[in-house]
């Protein structure tokens, strides 16, 4: 795993090639996507636009290394707006995708999202408990005010997660389709 | 009426961090007229997450949970949008890429599990606008929500993309209020209503979450909402827990209680506090 | 099917061209020379550098004389190239250019084949020996002309439809310029200046349409529609329809008097709505061309297609919103005999189809009606003067509702006629029965007087019995039987003779009176329709309680609903779904009423209610007095010996709906006829009957379907358009009403009539549904009787050699996007701004907030709003550029910044700046130096701040990559330029093809864009792609040019390649004729199919169609492609 | 084994031969197997042709004409379409298999998409292997001595 372009075009054709990425080539920079995202509104500078722009021009080092590439929340309100029909939400996910292929693991974003294999991998289920530290690591300890009033209605959740049923066919599908 | 049968997949939130949500639904459905069929066999959905580093194993598991289902010749009903939109994107996969979904069906077949794409994937919102039906929920009223103003507030991934979901119109939705205005309580319209309550952002950028629950609780307050309800558990997680850091950044404070949709419906059947698990919000819900 | 060659002796000559080494490096053109005489028939062949130059083409000339060739083959680049030009070249040496083949060597073999020269030269080889085998079954072909109209038709006189006929008239074409709108001048007469001179457009634009019925040889059709067109030997046949205008263009001074006068506002389309409405007559600017009035006539209003009388409801209703009262009463009188008691009694059938219903509340069109009867200004009657009596006379028995309804009728059309009323007073049930606290004695006076003023004779006192019917049949010249329901239903139950059992109608007579001697103080009335109630209310009036039973539940009782909900209010119980079984009698005198609950109500064939009890459900209802009130039936015994037949139900039949009853002479009508109906129902009947006897007698009267082929306008449009129009969603305003309390006390009217304020102020609120309110005011201001309300449509049909189609464009309708057009008022599109510039626009030229009319400061404009988006269709966008929304854009900004509100903060959000036009770069240059901002990046939805009305937008400034918030008084889209409505069945007609955005397919986009895929239709302005004024004037200057080019003198020469029958073969089945889609074939009087080469197009689909061989395609025989096949093939050797 | 396969193409004039120019004027290549017949319309070509055609030894038949919609007589390429679903009725029943006969939309602008379609045309022709009529067909007959 990890590596580099696989594509001409760098950045941008690794990402057309997914079917994620695919309409990637047809955006005209409107904008109206950084015009109705809710990040953009919460954290100045963060732009789905910019990001494609960006992928356009194969600036991967600085983009795939990033942490605003995983500021999206995924709400769809890009994807919605979007006038070529881009899904530039799902854009940004096929650039996360190809983050990690190429071995950008040390974001908060990156950790966040590789837990989930491995939760998944372990018990089949995601545990939410543990999902924090590994996303944040030591500065876990930004949330402890937080946890406190999770734990006084006893919403911090059990650290054990119950495995589920058939572990061995979820492990099986695992290694037969991870890449 | 004749009970509607479902496998149900609360999603991983409603099992653990917001038992509450799962608790007030397993009280509500009996007078539904829904049964639930919970699955110890089935995955988490990934939540688009695993996706994003894995796409074709992400595709697998929810074609397993799926095929699950439909051995069992049942539909699948959530209470999380993102499973909701991550498990109908998986179909959406699957139909666009048969070369993938028939190699799947290839390692599925040693479980003998098979998908075929009859099970339809259900939100418990659209369950209840759809199958149920305002009329029949306004006849199961006991203690009739009179004269209270609730903001509902349906998450993004029940709305949009509508190529995807395709229930109702993302911009201009109406199930909530239809439901709300059989329970005898008065909807608030209020722009956020459809907007995103930040949770897949809130670890990796907490500030940025506090932004947009401050947001979306105040579009409500202003409008003079004296209580929020949510067809999503993760909404009403972010709103629930975060709301305290978003009061910070606010002159007078938001104080406003976030429901479950089970959990309003639970209300008005008269069902008590305890069962709906209201005392587990962090904020308050003055019963 | 024979393919033997034409002839043994044939003389072919082969020619291949090298085409300077593009066809010889690969193809070995030497070999092809040196084997090709080995081929049937071929008698010579060489080789050129270059065949299409002059020099190469000498050269075949010169061989062809040498050798003395008949037929020729080149072999050389596509014959889609020079085709043409060869058939000239082998002409001129005298070949007959049918006889030659041009054998593609360049395109379809060395090119694509460069790579393997050895295989293409065996292709190649196969190509030429292919062409010899079709040359060898060549025939010659004469070459014939035919005379085409030189008439052209121009659909669309916008702009481009404009330049185009001026062109062609110039050129000594007639011009049939039809266009849609009641003026020409198109879009172009909308936008006030234009770019980038920032010229006045209406001062360049008004001398074109001038122009357009000046020129003797342009002949305009407005209001007109093309419906069909044929292709026919001359060229095209064009069917137009002509909507009417409803009055005379040759008549019309164009004075506007009747705008001035007419009391109907509408949505006004030049002003695309914003504030403005215009009137129903009306023209659309001062300027319009031609200069002439026209009626909007939507179709028949909702209220006056419901009525039984069909009153004009629109009429009076909008007369009196523009405080015409006296007016309005004569428009009432137009239809209604009776409108003061119809003011106080009607059901309105008109306000419960009132498509205000569904807005806010039915218009009060009874309560109205009653005022403007009341109104002082109508104390008087206006004089009307009666035609001269004709020498008939009519006898009318039954003084109701019907029978006056008939006698007015016949007056107004001068019949006299006696009525005679057996009661003691006329009006029938009016007077007899109903109550006065509904309808007062003055009330029903008025009426009864004007009617006697028409020289109506009414005798009360006058029962009709047999012998005096049929010595009426006798006296007069026909007998009106209208004598309504007199004898009351009764159920004999047992007890039923008991004391206090009494029957409704006797009850109401007596009521008249005073307190009816036998009725008690506990009153139960059986029956749940008008009458159970008027007896109940009647009965409360006189101090008793009173209750009520009936079958049927509350949502089915046949009474109305006010009736139910006011007799409620005055403290009447009613028990539902009851049926009486039998009477307890106490003392001789009833003391109550054994019921049964109903479980459902049957009926049996003839309609009569069968209720189904529930056992064992028994409940006695306890009174001293019991009304029967379950229906009446007519009183028929006396009359019956004069022999009409009497129908299962007991009323008088009726043979047909001009209600004669086999009696001869005698007619009849109203309730005696139909059953209980209602007071407008008996009337309606009435005047039925009258237009039956005038006709009977002679004397025929205009019928009353007075509506023609317009169909019923429906509530949903009429609420789109009203809105659009201004109007809001209001609260319906209706009469006071005495508090039950107050009105139980006596038998006054307990409803007022409407104080003229809110009188006014309601019928304000009508939706005008039928566009024209059909009141007939502006015939009466118009000193040149100019118009015809019974115009209809005409059809035209025009024989044309040619036309074009300049239909414009539509606005691309911005509701479907998240930028809240249509939900806040304060944002509009580039048009509607245009409007708002126009000094005698909506706003006079001022720049306002349409929500509050304050001058906008802060405008916001929104570029590609429709256009630029997936291609895919997706989220309702175009995939194309509109071309012209930018420029639009910067001209309006500058002008708003130069003149109009020098202080505004103009912000132009864009995703690209497209100034192509010569000298636009330099005006979006100078617009900017007048301080409008410019901002890439576009917002993605608009909000409303509903405490001030501002709109709020989010957008990213991409320059410097900042996310921003506008806050704007007026947001403007430049929404996109789509292909006008209706061009889809347009192109159908014409056979024309469209590209994938709906606009006509141009021949070739670059070299023939004028051109459409059919020959003799050419295409301009906007209708092949959006474009500004400039290029649609070079355009349609241009395809006026291609369309005469085309036309010449007359004379087109024919393409010979087309189909040909041979008679003897053909069977005349007709299959050939049912496959063209031309209609070039059609089997003959001499029962054979015959081709008409003019209309031919050569495509060959009859002759695989034809079951015998007999219809060919020249060019296309058969065995001329068997020949080609057998040769293309490889073969062993 | 590797024969070289006869294809017959019926294009119509105003798309699918204007396609086959524009492979040509781009300089794309294709084998030499397609031999093309211009008719004005696909709806000229009658069943017979093709029948014929295969008599005669073609291993495939191509008709190639415009986009549905976009036909220059405005229905004859929908004509063709029925006849020839119909005629691959036929060719399954005669054993030939219906994959023999083709019908491609190749509007004028798509020269690309008619050079692709002689491809792969080709390679599905001679992974079929020769037409089971080839043989048996003799030279070209002389004048009228044709059955």
């Amino acid at each position: 795993m990890g590596g580099t372009a696989r594509h001409d075009r760098g950045l941008a054709g690794d990402v057309a090639a997914t079917p994620d990425g695919k309409d990637l080539d047809h955006c005209i920079q409107c904008g109206m996507c950084t015009a109705t995202c809710p990040v953009a509104e919460a954290v100045p500078g963060f732009s789905p636009r910019q990001i494609v722009a960006r992928t356009i021009l194969d600036l991967a080092d600085e983009l795939l290394a990033s942490d605003e590439i995983w500021y999206c929340a995924r709400c769809q309100q890009c994807v919605a707006s979007c006038r070529k029909n881009i899904r530039p939400a799902d854009i940004i996910t096929a650039i996360r995708t190809e983050a990690l292929r190429r071995g950008n693991r040390d974001t908060a974003g990156a950790r966040h999202t590789m837990a989930f294999l491995s939760d998944l991998g372990g018990k089949g289920k995601l545990n939410e408990a543990l999902l924090t530290f590994r996303t944040l690591r030591w500065s876990t300890f930004k949330m402890i005010p937080y946890a406190m009033r999770m734990l006084a209605r006893g919403k911090i959740p059990p650290p054990i997660v119950k495995e589920i049923e058939g572990m061995d066919e979820v492990q099986a599908l695992i290694e037969e389709f991870r890449k | 009426m004749s009970p509607s049968r479902f496998a149900y997949y609360p999603g991983c939130a409603a099992e653990a961090t917001v038992k509450e949500a799962d608790r007030a639904m397993r009280a509500i459905a009996p007078l539904l007229g829904l049964e639930l069929h919970p699955f110890e066999s089935m995955t988490c959905c990934g939540a688009g997450v695993l996706h994003e580093e894995q796409p074709d194993v992400s595709l697998a598991l929810n074609a397993r949970n799926l095929a699950i289902a439909e051995r069992a010749g049942l539909d699948l009903l959530t209470l999380c949008n993102t499973c909701l939109l991550t498990m109908l994107k998986a179909q959406h996969e699957l139909r666009s890429n048969p070369q993938l979904a028939g190699r799947i069906n290839e390692s599925l077949a040693r479980f003998d599990l098979r998908y075929e794409g009859r099970v339809k994937v259900r939100h418990l919102l659209w369950v209840l606008a759809e199958d149920v039906g305002p009329e029949a929920i306004r006849a199961l009223v006991k203690k009739p929500l009179a004269g209270l103003r609730i903001a509902p507030f349906y998450g993004c991934h029940i709305l949009r993309p509508e190529e995807v979901l395709g229930f109702e119109d993302g911009r201009d939705p109406n199930s909530m209020e239809r439901i709300i205005e059989a329970l005898g309580a008065e909807p608030v319209r209020y722009d956020a209503r459809t907007e995103c309550c930040g949770f897949h952002v809130m670890l990796v950028n907490a500030p940025a979450t506090t932004t947009m629950v401050g947001h979306c609780l105040e579009g409500a307050v202003d409008k003079r909402a004296d209580v929020m309800v949510t067809p999503c558990t993760l909404c009403q997680l972010t709103l629930d827990s975060y709301q305290y850091r978003a009061d910070k950044t606010r002159t007078q404070p938001l104080k406003l209680p976030v429901l479950h949709l089970p959990q309003l419906l639970g209300m008005a059947f008269g069902l008590d506090g305890k069962t709906l698990g209201l005392n587990r919000h962090l904020v308050a819900v003055a019963q | 099917m024979s393919d033997k060659p034409k002839n043994p002796k044939q003389r072919i000559g082969i020619f291949i061209c090298r085409c300077g080494g593009n066809i010889s490096d690969t193809v070995d053109v030497e070999h092809l020379v040196r084997h090709s005489p080995d081929m049937p028939n071929v008698e010579f062949a060489m080789w050129n550098s270059f065949t299409c130059s002059a020099e190469g083409q000498a050269r075949i000339k010169e061989k062809i004389k040498e050798h003395n060739l008949d037929s020729a083959i080149i072999g050389s680049c596509t014959p889609r190239q020079y085709e043409e030009l060869f058939r000239g070249t082998v002409a001129e040496a005298g070949i007959n250019p049918y006889m030659l083949e041009v054998v593609n060597l360049r395109e379809q073999c060395a090119y694509p084949h460069h790579d393997e020269p050895a295989k293409a030269t065996e292709k190649a080889t196969m190509l030429v020996r292919a062409a010899v085998e079709k040359a060898r079954r060549l025939v010659p072909l004469q070459i014939r002309q035919v005379q085409v109209s030189r008439d052209v038709a121009i659909i669309g006189a916008g702009i481009a439809g404009m330049h185009a006929a001026g062109t062609l008239a110039k050129l000594g074409h007639d011009v049939h310029l039809v266009e849609r709108e009641t003026t020409v001048g198109g879009n172009m007469a909308r936008v006030v200046k234009t770019f980038p001179t920032d010229d006045c457009a209406m001062c360049t634009l008004s001398p074109k349409m001038d122009e357009m019925t000046k020129n003797k040889r342009i002949h305009l059709l407005t209001n007109s529609e093309v419906v069909a067109v044929k292709k026919v030997r001359e060229g095209l046949k064009v069917t137009v329809r002509r909507n009417p205008r409803y009055l005379d263009e040759g008549t019309c001074t164009g004075c506007g008097k009747c705008t001035d006068n007419c009391p109907a506002g509408l949505y006004n389309e030049y002003n695309l709505g914003l504030t403005s409405v215009r009137k129903a007559i009306y023209k659309p600017f001062p300027a319009a061309v031609p200069n002439k009035y026209i009626l909007t006539r939507r179709g028949i209003p909702p209220c006056r297609d419901a009525c039984p009388v069909h009153q004009n409801a629109q009429g009076y209703v909008a007369l009196i919103a523009a405080g015409k009262f006296r007016e309005a009463r004569d428009v009432i009188r137009r239809d209604n005999p009776l409108p003061s008691v119809c003011g106080r009694v009607c059901n309105h059938v008109c306000e419960t189809e009132c498509s205000r219903s569904a807005d806010g509340g039915a218009i009060s069109i009874r309560a109205l009606k009653a005022f403007v009867m009341a109104h002082p200004d109508n104390a008087e009657e206006r004089p009307i003067s009666l035609p001269d009596p004709k020498p008939v006379k009519v006898a009318i028995v039954g003084g109701g509702p019907s029978g006056l309804a008939c006698a007015h009728d016949l007056a107004l059309h001068g019949i006299r006629s006696t009525v005679f009323e057996a009661g003691d007073e006329p009006g029938g049930v009016l007077s007899l029965s109903l109550p006065r606290y509904r309808l007062p004695r003055e009330v029903l006076e008025r009426d009864i007087a004007y009617i006697r003023g028409l020289g109506v004779e009414i005798r009360t006192g006058q029962p009709v019995d047999g012998p005096r019917l049929r010595s009426l049949l006798a006296e007069y010249d026909a007998v009106y039987l209208a004598i309504g329901l007199t004898r009351d239903k009764l159920l004999r139950l047992p007890g039923h003779d008991a004391e206090g059992v009494l029957l409704g109608g006797a009850f109401l007579h007596e009521v008249r009176h005073g307190r009816p001697s036998r009725m008690g103080n506990r009153v139960l009335v059986i029956g749940g329709g008008n009458v159970a109630f008027d007896v109940a209310r009647s009965a409360v009036r006189l101090g008793a309680r009173v209750e009520m039973m009936c079958l049927e539940g509350p949502e089915d009782m046949p009474a109305l609903p006010d009736e139910v909900r006011e007799g409620q209010e005055e403290g009447i119980v009613i028990h539902h779904r009851r049926s009486p079984q039998r009477f307890e009698v106490g003392g001789g005198r009833v003391t109550g009423v054994a019921t049964l609950a109903v479980d459902r109500i049957e009926t049996d064939e003839l309609g009569r209610l069968l209720p189904v009890t529930v056992p064992g459900s028994e409940k006695l209802l306890e009174a001293d007095t019991v009304v029967f009130a379950i229906g009446q039936g007519p009183d028929v015994e006396p009359l019956k010996e004069v022999g009409f037949g009497l129908n299962a139900r007991g009323l008088i039949g009726v043979t047909d709906d001009a209600l004669h009853t086999g009696v001869d002479k005698l007619y009849a009508g109203g309730d005696a006829a139909s059953g209980p109906t209602t007071v407008v129902a008996a009337m309606g009947m009435g005047r039925r009957a009258a237009r039956s006897i005038a006709s009977d007698l002679g004397y025929p009267i205009a019928d009353l379907d007075v509506f023609g082929p317009l169909p019923k306008v429906e509530a949903a449009d009429a609420i789109a358009l009203g809105h659009k129009a201004g109007h809001r969603t209001e609260p319906r305003m209706g009469p006071e009403h005495t508090p039950a309390a107050e009105r139980v006390k006596d038998f006054a009217p307990f409803e007022s009539v409407l104080d003229e304020a809110t009188a006014v102020a309601e019928a304000a609120r009508c939706l005008q549904c039928g566009g024209c309110a059909d009141c007939r005011v502006c015939d009466s201001v118009c000193e040149a009787r100019a118009l015809r309300y019974d115009q209809k449509p005409e059809l035209i049909e025009l024989v044309v050699g040619g036309v074009i189609v300049a239909t414009g464009f539509s606005e691309y309708d911005p509701s479907r996007l998240n930028y809240g057009y249509g939900r806040y008022p304060n944002v509009v599109t580039q048009f509607q701004l245009a409007r708002m510039l126009d000094p005698i626009g909506p706003t006079e030229g001022k720049v306002v907030r349409p929500l509050d009319g304050k001058v906008a400061r802060r405008i916001v404009m929104v570029q590609c709003v429709g256009s630029r988006g997936d291609a895919q269709g997706n989220k309702d966008m175009n995939a194309y550029c509109s071309r012209v929304c930018c420029m639009v854009s910067l001209k309006h900004a500058g002008l708003i910044k130069k003149s109009f509100v020098p202080d505004a903060q103009i912000t132009i959000c864009y995703i690209d700046i497209r100034a192509f036009g010569k000298g636009y770069e330099e005006y979006y240059d100078r617009v900017k130096t007048k301080g409008v901002r410019f901002l890439k990046g576009l917002p993605a939805r608009v909000r409303q701040d509903d405490a001030t009305g501002d709109l709020l937008l989010d957008v990213e400034d991409q320059h410097t990559a900042r996310r921003i918030e506008l806050r704007a008084d007026l947001v403007v889209l430049a929404t996109a330029t789509e292909p006008a409505r209706g061009t889809e069945d347009l192109v159908r007609m014409l056979t024309v093809s469209r590209d994938e955005s709906g606009f006509i397919r141009e021949f070739h986009p670059k070299i023939r864009p004028t051109d459409s895929s059919v020959k003799n239709v050419m295409v301009a302005g906007c209708s092949q792609g959006p474009k500004d004024i400039t290029d649609t004037i070079s355009q349609s200057g241009s395809a006026a040019a291609s369309l005469a080019a085309y036309l010449g003198d007359g004379f087109i020469t024919l393409n010979p390649l087309v189909a040909h029958v041979d008679a003897d073969r053909c069977r005349a089945c007709g299959r050939c004729e049912e496959s063209c889609e031309f209609q070039a074939v059609v089997v003959g009087p001499n029962l054979h199919a015959e081709v008409e080469e003019a209309l031919c197009e050569g495509c060959g689909k009859c002759s695989v169609i034809c079951p015998t061989g007999a219809i060919r395609v020249f060019g296309a025989h058969d065995e001329q492609i068997e020949g080609m096949m057998e040769a293309l093939r490889t073969h062993e050797s | 084994m590797n024969h070289e396969p006869d294809i017959l193409g019926f294009a119509c004039n105003w798309c699918g031969y204007a396609g086959a120019d524009g492979a040509g004027q781009a300089k794309l290549q294709y084998p030499t197997s397609i031999r093309i017949i211009r008719v004005m319309c696909l709806g000229r070509v009658d069943p017979s042709f093709v029948l014929s055609a295969f008599e005669r030894g073609y291993d495939g038949v191509a008709l190639i004409g415009c986009h549905i919609g976009d036909c220059h007589y405005l229905s004859g390429n929908v004509n063709a379409q029925t006849v020839v679903e119909h005629l691959r009725g036929i060719l399954d029943t005669m054993g030939l298999g219906r994959e023999r006969l083709r019908m491609e939309e190749v509007s004028s602008a798509e020269g690309p998409r008619f050079a692709e379609l002689v491809r792969t045309f080709k390679d599905q022709l001679v992974a079929m292997g020769p037409s089971p009529l080839k043989k048996g067909k003799v030279e070209l007959a002389e004048e009228g001595d044709r059955p």
